[in-house]
């Protein structure tokens, strides 16, 4: 069997990779993807240490966020659209307009 | 998992590959054929006898036809999207059931969900998740369309893949809740079981009736067949998201439809028409055990059972090329009125009174009668409605025109 | 044969994450995203969750990465990045942020990893959809229903977050 | 019988929520405010001869309703109870309620607002049955407040008149000084005691506080070199509440002005039942009192310098009210005077018979009112006695039963309280009493001349009788003040008897001597008064002076102003609360308050001002921000992880 620390690993630098999209890239929808990719990063450690015991709760727990990031990816992209509709642009870096 | 497993597994692959493509090329002569006949016209009749050779000359042709990039195309997703559209329509054919050969020479095994080892090589695997493989890779078929649209930079191709994403994935949510009722009526996610369980003649029809309705709409959307056929439609968009496409690369779009349209009617005839059931086909297999036995039984209920679900198959063939004939394309916003008003609240109506219904009432014959009721007084019901199409504002009736007084 | 597909599919992942980062065109960025949740969706098979295999590949990449390329295809907002960047100094910054949380959450994560059972009566309970259906449908009744009730929410605010003509 | 003397309160409380919710009609709210303090006073009849029937030593009944407070420690029972006390208190306040009620039908006729009179007055008697009912300090609070508060109400009735509201807001000021105290006397027994109840429920519960008097006994508190016994801590307490509800010296200001109330309502509240609610507490609570040596000299002295402060300035009043109200203030000295002698029958004695003929006077003098078109200064009075027979008659009876003349309800009580002074000793307070009843024979008889004889000196109205609503409570009222005495006959003691279960207390010796030297006193006093208003009637002017301020000059000008405390209170203590508001309004509100507020808001501005810098609206920015805060998180949890 493969160790339950390879898995944990994998999910940890496709954690990192999720963070550095959000912290790089400036065009909203790929900074959404991002997160989409932090959320399976940590659903997949999660599986991964469900695996090692044995814990059906944890796909329970599992299927609940891919679930709720279905309805926030809608809602997100709804925003998206509102906002691209009275920018005319999805870098997020136009919409700071709510500072000091 | 020894290598024999795994060699099996690959002949098997092998063979239903070339299978279905062969069916494919054969099928799209025996809808030119047929169409033909239907609009009283002859078809093609000149390769090979009663033109049987069309489709190889079809083949020769898109072969060497010249292989052309766009230049303004995304060029790694232009060529991406017809492998995209082709792969889903070729694994879905993994858990598909097209009969029961059993290599351990038991046919009784074939009805049996208990024994582990089913040695049956007309299916490849028989997951535990086998329906919910089905959705989930009909619902990664749309990205060969939708890529393929947007990656030609063309508007008719842009408007054609966004067409696509849209009705599919409304589609999909009714396909899904019809598949679900199935699920749930037979209460496994296993195709084999689905079907073993539809023994006896008792088909999934009876008790999924309105769910056998809505599949079928749902489905012939999901593989944009006429009257769904927007995507491509050539009267508005010029072929739609494989206008910019050629040779090779449309073939391969031909083939993804025309295999998804093989295996969604197998699936109907799986879910609903019970497989490679068909009445006797256990007395045959005991006849034939006791009179040569065991590995001749086994051979000839195989044999027989994939006979019967083909011939199912061609059936379902046979109705999709006749509604093509017969029926105009929607309009599109009326195709997702109908998606989202009308199959998508039957197929969660039909959901919940299956569960009530088969809760209720414990014994399967009484309870699919029921539900056979059921479904078809909702479709009654359902068609009792006033359809008359509510005016839109840009449409003027003749009627309505008023003529001056002279 | 497990640790061969394992890292086969894992050298996949981490290509669709790496090239999703990188690549300046978001349709692009979405379908390398795509490779990246098929190859979870087998790692979810090769950790004997077949149900979570299925809703991977429903939800993730049958519906909301076709959301994703409907929604950039919808707008055009394939390249946005063309302007030049306007902080650019946060750039090294976050390389370096990002190595120090990759070697803070190896080291935590590997804390109590070790290696899984191996196959049994237990495994086949693991992952046989039934007995996730029970849990979710008895223990889990509550947050399944409060899930779908935010599934409900989220759609009627997209209706009402898209409403065109009227000021929001 | 619990829900019999539950009925006593609830009658009246019933009338409240009719005139408030129901009743528009002036006819039905008098009828019915009426009819049910009457249904209430027969009530009591009954219950109190429930009472009697039952062995002496058992004669209390405590009833709870429900437990009203229960935070761990501190519980109150909403509990009633209904003991010989409560009965005599009950019935006076029913009965004389029950006939001014009446009584208010025919003199409040035509007022624009007499629903909510008699709602106010309803809820008057509620709440002052509640105050002899309780059970408990807090309940009694209760009542002890909602009197005040129906005191407030309905003397700022007329609330148009300047004085009225002036005067309503005076009493309830003055009060709360009383109150103060009152309530720093319920939380030092509830230290001290662990509980609020008088009695235990007879149940086998827990004793209440007046039966564990003897658990204080020597408890001191204070400095080791001037320590104070806790009772007397307590009882002195008290002994100030009492004070501001019972109008003694220092807080007998408020009263006199509370007669800009209509007369009934002085006649009820502000004579026979409201003001005699610290005799009643002291009488109540005599267990802590009694333990107290130094208290009950402090209540004697401050009885018997009320009742001489207040008989003397009631000399001088023309106002006939005031000369009333004067009065009401020295009798209720005499109460004191008596608890601090521990008279403690004797007080409740004087305060059943004062409750009756002071309200008789009182109605009395509304009649003359009423008769004379509102008209309250006796020197445009005089002569009414062929006018208004039945009102001149009833006064006089009245009058006589308060100056102590043989047989009237006035001589008995009194002379029980002199009786009493004497046989124990007590010669100052005895010449002060004696002293002030000389007095408050004088100031009756030259009330009577003022009003009822000589010559109308004011010819601008005409007299006339009051109509037999108002006049038949007279009649009632004259009859009781007439035969009130006899339930404490010395012979026959019987109201000692009926409160020894409660007081503890046998009766005094009947002294001869002192009767006939009172009575002749009184009697001539009386006489004297008569003879010099009557005889000077001719010089007494409207607007002029008294005849007898000839002879005493300044002397009788500070009479008339009460010895000036209006004055002196209004010079210093209001005059420092002025000051005081000024320096909080001017000063300290806008440069202190609003200095501190501006300050904190421009504090918060600069610094907001500083850290907006921070706040690029980049949410990349923000996103690092919260990564370093990750792997803060992160790298502190591994470290203590290790």
């Amino acid at each position: 069997m493969v160790p339950t620390s390879y898995y944990v690993l994998l999910s940890a630098i496709l954690f990192t990779i999720g963070v550095l999209g959000v912290l790089l890239r400036r065009n909203a929808i790929v900074v959404f993807m991002s997160v989409e990719l932090m959320l399976n990063a940590a659903n997949l450690a999660l599986v991964a240490f469900a695996r090692e015991r044995l814990a059906v709760e944890a796909q329970v727990l599992v299927f609940f966020v891919i679930t709720v990031a279905a309805a926030e990816v809608a809602v997100g992209l709804a925003l998206l659209v509102s906002i691209f509709r009275t920018k005319r642009t999805a870098d997020v870096d136009e919409v700071s307009t709510l500072k000091g | 998992m020894d290598w024999l497993t795994i060699l099996i597994i690959v002949i098997q692959c092998f063979v239903i590959t070339l299978a279905v493509t062969t069916a494919f090329a054969y099928l799209t002569l025996f809808e030119r054929r047929l169409l033909a006949r239907l609009q009283h016209r002859v078809g093609p009749n000149r390769a090979g006898p009663k033109g049987f050779l069309q489709p190889a000359a079809d083949a020769v042709k898109l072969f060497f036809k010249e292989d052309i990039v766009p230049a303004m195309a995304d060029k790694p997703v232009y060529l991406l999207a017809p492998a995209l559209a082709v792969i889903p329509a070729l694994i879905i054919w993994a858990v598909i059931p097209f009969g029961c050969l059993n290599l351990n020479w038991d046919y009784q095994a074939c009805y049996d969900p208990a024994r582990a080892n089913l040695w049956n090589i007309l299916q490849i695997t028989d997951l535990n998740i086998g329906v919910l493989y089905v959705l989930a890779v009909t619902s990664i078929g749309v990205y060969g369309i939708t890529l393929a649209g947007w990656a030609s930079n063309n508007k008719y191709s842009m408007l054609g893949g966004i067409r696509s994403s849209a009705q599919l994935i409304s589609y999909e949510l009714a396909l899904g809740c019809a598949v679900l009722s199935v699920v749930m009526t037979y209460g496994t996610f296993s195709t084999h079981e689905i079907v073993t369980q539809q023994q006896g003649g008792l088909w999934g029809i009876i008790p999924q009736l309105l769910g056998f309705v809505l599949f079928m709409v749902a489905a012939t959307a999901e593989v944009v067949r006429a009257p769904f056929d927007l995507v491509e439609a050539e009267q508005e968009l010029t072929g739609g998201y494989n206008t910019e496409y050629g040779s090779m690369k449309f073939a391969l779009f031909f083939m993804a439809e025309y295999i998804k349209l093989i295996a969604v009617s197998a699936l109907a005839v799986t879910f609903f028409f019970g497989g490679w059931n068909f009445p006797g086909l256990d007395i045959l297999g005991r006849e034939v055990t006791a009179l040569a036995g065991p590995v001749a039984g086994s051979i000839v209920f195989g044999l027989v059972s994939l006979g019967a679900f083909l011939l199912k198959v061609v059936i379902f063939l046979f109705i999709s090329v006749w509604v093509r004939a017969s029926w105009p394309r929607l309009r599109y916003d009326r195709l997702m009125d109908l998606g989202w008003k009308w199959l998508l609240p039957l197929g969660l109506l039909n959901l919940v009174y299956t569960a009530v219904v088969i809760v209720l009432i414990p014994d399967r014959v009484v309870h699919s009668w029921v539900l056979f009721g059921l479904g078809a007084l909702t479709i009654a019901i359902a068609l009792g409605f006033n359809r008359t199409p509510k005016p839109v504002d840009n449409v003027t009736l003749v009627n309505d025109v008023q003529l001056p007084q002279s | 044969m497990d640790l061969i597909l394992f890292l086969i599919t894992a050298v996949i992942a981490i290509t669709g994450a790496v090239a999703m980062l990188v690549s300046r065109n978001a349709v692009h960025s979405a379908l390398f995203l795509l490779l990246n949740f098929a190859a979870i969706s087998v790692m979810y098979l090769l950790l004997s969750a077949p149900f979570l295999f299925a809703i991977q590949l429903t939800v993730y990449a049958g519906a909301i990465m076709v959301l994703f390329l409907f929604v950039v295809m919808l707008l055009g907002a394939e390249k946005v990045e063309d302007a030049p960047d306007r902080i650019a100094w946060q750039q090294p910054l976050a390389l370096l942020l990002g190595l120090a949380l990759l070697v803070v959450s190896v080291v935590v994560g590997l804390g109590g990893a070790t290696t899984p059972p191996p196959a049994g009566e237990a495994l086949a309970q693991f992952s046989d959809p039934r007995s996730l259906g029970a849990l979710l449908f008895t223990d889990y009744l509550l947050p399944f229903e409060v899930t779908g009730f935010i599934l409900l929410i989220a759609v009627v605010g997209v209706v009402v977050l898209n409403q065109r003509g009227r000021k929001i | 019988m619990e829900l019999l003397i539950w009925l006593i309160p609830l009658l009246p409380f019933i009338g409240f929520l009719l005139n408030v919710f129901v009743i528009r009609r002036e006819r039905e709210a008098g009828l019915v405010a009426s009819g049910l303090v009457a249904a209430a006073f027969v009530v009591t009849l009954i219950a109190v001869a429930m009472l009697a029937g039952m062995p002496p030593e058992e004669r209390r009944i405590v009833s709870t309703a429900w437990e009203w407070i229960n935070t761990g420690s501190f519980r109150v029972p909403f509990a009633i109870m209904f003991d010989p006390l409560t009965a005599v208190m009950a019935l006076l306040i029913t009965g004389v309620g029950a006939l001014i009620h009446v009584y208010s039908i025919g003199y409040m006729h035509g007022d624009p607002r007499v629903v909510r009179y008699f709602a106010y007055l309803n809820l008057f008697v509620t709440m002052m049955l509640f105050l002899v009912m309780a059970n408990n300090l807090l309940l009694l609070f209760l009542g002890w407040e909602g009197v005040g508060l129906c005191s407030f109400l309905l003397i700022g009735f007329w609330f148009e008149r300047k004085s009225a509201s002036a005067a309503a807001v005076k009493a309830f000021v003055v009060n709360r000084i009383g109150d103060a105290a009152f309530i720093l006397a319920m939380l030092a027994v509830f230290a001290y005691f662990g509980t609020l109840n008088f009695y235990g429920d007879g149940e086998g519960g827990q004793l209440g506080f007046l039966e564990r008097v003897s658990d204080i006994a020597g408890l001191r508190i204070g400095p080791d070199w001037q320590p104070i016994f806790v009772s007397t801590a307590i009882s002195f307490l008290l002994l100030i509440g009492a004070t501001g509800k019972s109008a003694q010296f220092p807080l007998f200001v408020w009263l006199p002005d509370a007669m800009a109330g209509p007369t009934p309502v002085s006649a009820l509240i502000h004579a026979a039942t409201m003001v005699t609610g610290g005799v009643y507490l002291m009488a109540r609570a005599e267990p802590l009192f009694v333990a107290s040596f130094t208290t009950q000299g402090w209540v004697a002295w401050i009885g018997a310098l009320t009742a001489l402060l207040a008989g003397t300035a009631a000399m001088a009043q023309w106002d006939i009210k005031r000369v009333l109200a004067y009065s009401t203030v020295s009798q209720l000295g005499f109460m004191v005077a008596a608890c601090g002698m521990g008279a403690y029958v004797a007080a409740i004695f004087h305060l059943l018979t004062h409750g009756i003929f002071k309200a008789l006077l009182f109605l009395a003098a509304g009649s003359v009112i009423h008769g004379t078109h509102d008209t309250q200064d006796m020197r445009r009075m005089g002569g009414l006695k062929d006018a208004m027979p039945i009102t001149f008659r009833t006064y006089v009876i009245g009058a006589l039963a308060l100056a102590g003349i043989v047989p009237f309800a006035g001589f008995w009580s009194k002379d029980e309280i002199l009786a009493h002074a004497i046989s124990h000793g007590q010669t100052p307070i005895f010449v002060i009493l004696f002293l002030t009843s000389l007095l408050t024979a004088f100031y009756m008889g030259r009330q009577v001349a003022l009003v009822f004889f000589g010559t109308q000196r004011d010819p601008s109205y005409h007299p006339h009788e009051s109509p037999q609503v108002m006049t038949v409570p007279l009649v009632v009222l004259a009859v009781g003040a007439t035969i009130g005495g006899a339930i404490n006959l010395p012979v026959l003691h019987w109201l000692t008897d009926w409160l020894e279960p409660v007081l503890h207390e046998k009766a005094g010796e009947f002294n001869l001597w002192l009767a006939l030297i009172a009575t002749a006193g009184a009697v001539g006093m009386g006489y004297l008064g008569w003879w010099v208003y009557t005889t000077n009637a001719a010089k007494i002017k409207i607007g002029g002076k008294d005849p007898a301020y000839r002879y005493s000059g300044d002397i009788w000008e500070g009479m008339e102003e009460a010895w000036y405390f209006d004055r002196l209170y209004q010079r210093t203590v209001v005059a420092g609360f002025e000051r005081l508001a000024d320096f909080l309004a001017r000063v300290f509100d806008p440069q202190g308050v609003d200095g501190l507020v501006m300050g904190v808001g421009r504090f918060f501005g600069g610094l907001a001002n500083g850290v907006r810098a921070l706040q690029t609206g980049y949410v990349r920015t923000y996103a690092l921000v919260f990564t370093v805060g990750v792997l803060i998180v992160l790298g502190v949890m591994l470290w203590f992880a290790r």
